[in-house]
């Protein structure tokens, strides 16, 4: 089980700010892992789309598409910071 | 600088981060630090505050969310690497999360030294990697509807001169 | 940035020095600045702060003498030039003269801007500048007696980074 | 007539902290001023050799051993600056 959180922009436009997922078969990384989320459609198309800026923290680390996920793992994804 | 007292000096502070709803006293944040050590001698700090227009657009209101928990680990993280570059002594780091008006205060990062040259160094750094590592994000209300605001090049460009 | 919030920005705050022998408050400092312009987004300041312990030697006590009128002036130029260089709205340099202990506040450098790079840059110019320019000398009470402080080459150096 | 000013060490060294000087004959700036100085005597000789650090300003304002001085300036010595 991914526990999967949403921040600020991405969180409202996906409707949700945190679920649990099954990790799905053959999803090993953060490239893996948003490729799946992008094919349930226009909303997750669009706000994960390559072009699109957004970031991926696996359990509170700043991530990169190669990072892996594994079960367990806490996978947060929200746009670039601007706090301060 | 002085061999003894740059060896004393190590390791001597504490970092301090708060991440509240509640505004800060700068001035009572430096007098607990300068009270606490006497090799103190320069105290470098940055507080950001609430804009009534960015971007070109009236700022009304603002409210930060934030992601408990990395956000914590970001900012210790920031702190322990300010430390391995530059000799501070202590590090304060107190970000605001929720609704702020124009004028309000945000964040206050201060790095204490005994010289000014690292606690400058420390200070601005602080905020440069902050302004790009910590998971905080800001929405606006403006006279045209809410928006959440858009990070800036000029963030990423401050944060790498650092690398 | 925005075209017209430059425009509005320039001659926008005041420029104040004091030099005076009674101990100031940072916070209150920041908060009358935030209080008189929506448009500042960032405050760097820089306290420095008497020590006990200089090149090796403990300090138990320490006097500040000045030039006064020349004192004025020179800090004056000294904010008149950062303006010159930076988009600043504010400059606030209080100097403390007199004697002071370890722990106690000596000088206060605040500089607020739209944003932080330019505040950063004017706050530590000012105090580099404020090192070397400004007509200030201390003189230490350590246990092998009083002694006049020697300037310091690093001053100069810092200083000369900027020219 | 030339109001002297004298600042920290110097002041101390010196005994005095400001004096009246009638503007010596052949004086018309701070190197010639402070030749003058340098011939009242030993203190003198030592406090503001060419060896030592100290500076001047003329009527407040930061001078050069070329800045020239005229009846009615205010003319400073004092060390290189430490505060902050």
């Amino acid at each position: 089980m991914l526990n999967v959180l949403y921040f600020a922009r991405l969180r409202e436009s996906l409707g949700r700010d945190t679920e649990k997922i099954e990790l799905p078969p053959g999803v090993a990384d953060v490239a893996g892992l948003t490729a799946w989320l992008r094919a349930r459609g226009e909303a997750w198309e669009r706000e994960l789309a390559p072009g699109r800026s957004w970031r991926v923290a696996v359990n509170q680390d700043m991530a990169r598409p190669e990072s892996p996920v594994r079960d367990g793992d806490e996978v947060a994804f929200f746009p670039p910071v601007t706090g301060g | 600088m002085n061999d003894i007292a740059r060896g004393e000096l190590r390791n001597d502070g504490a970092t301090v981060i708060r991440v509240q709803a509640e505004d800060f006293d700068v001035g009572v944040e430096i007098a607990r630090l300068r009270a606490g050590n006497p090799r103190i001698g320069a105290v470098a700090s940055f507080v950001g505050v609430c804009r009534d227009l960015n971007d070109g657009a009236a700022v009304a209101e603002m409210t930060l969310e934030h992601y408990p928990g990395m956000t914590e680990k970001a900012l210790d993280g920031i702190a322990r690497e300010a430390r391995g570059r530059w000799d501070v002594i202590d590090i304060v780091i107190v970000h605001r999360v929720g609704p702020m008006r124009p004028t309000d205060q945000i964040v206050l990062v201060i790095a204490t030294s005994a010289h000014r040259g690292e606690a400058f160094a420390a200070c601005e750094f602080l905020m440069d990697y902050l302004k790009t590592r910590a998971p905080f994000w800001k929405k606006e209300r403006t006279p045209a509807g809410d928006r959440w605001v858009d990070a800036r090049a000029t963030d990423d460009a401050a944060a790498e001169r650092w690398s």
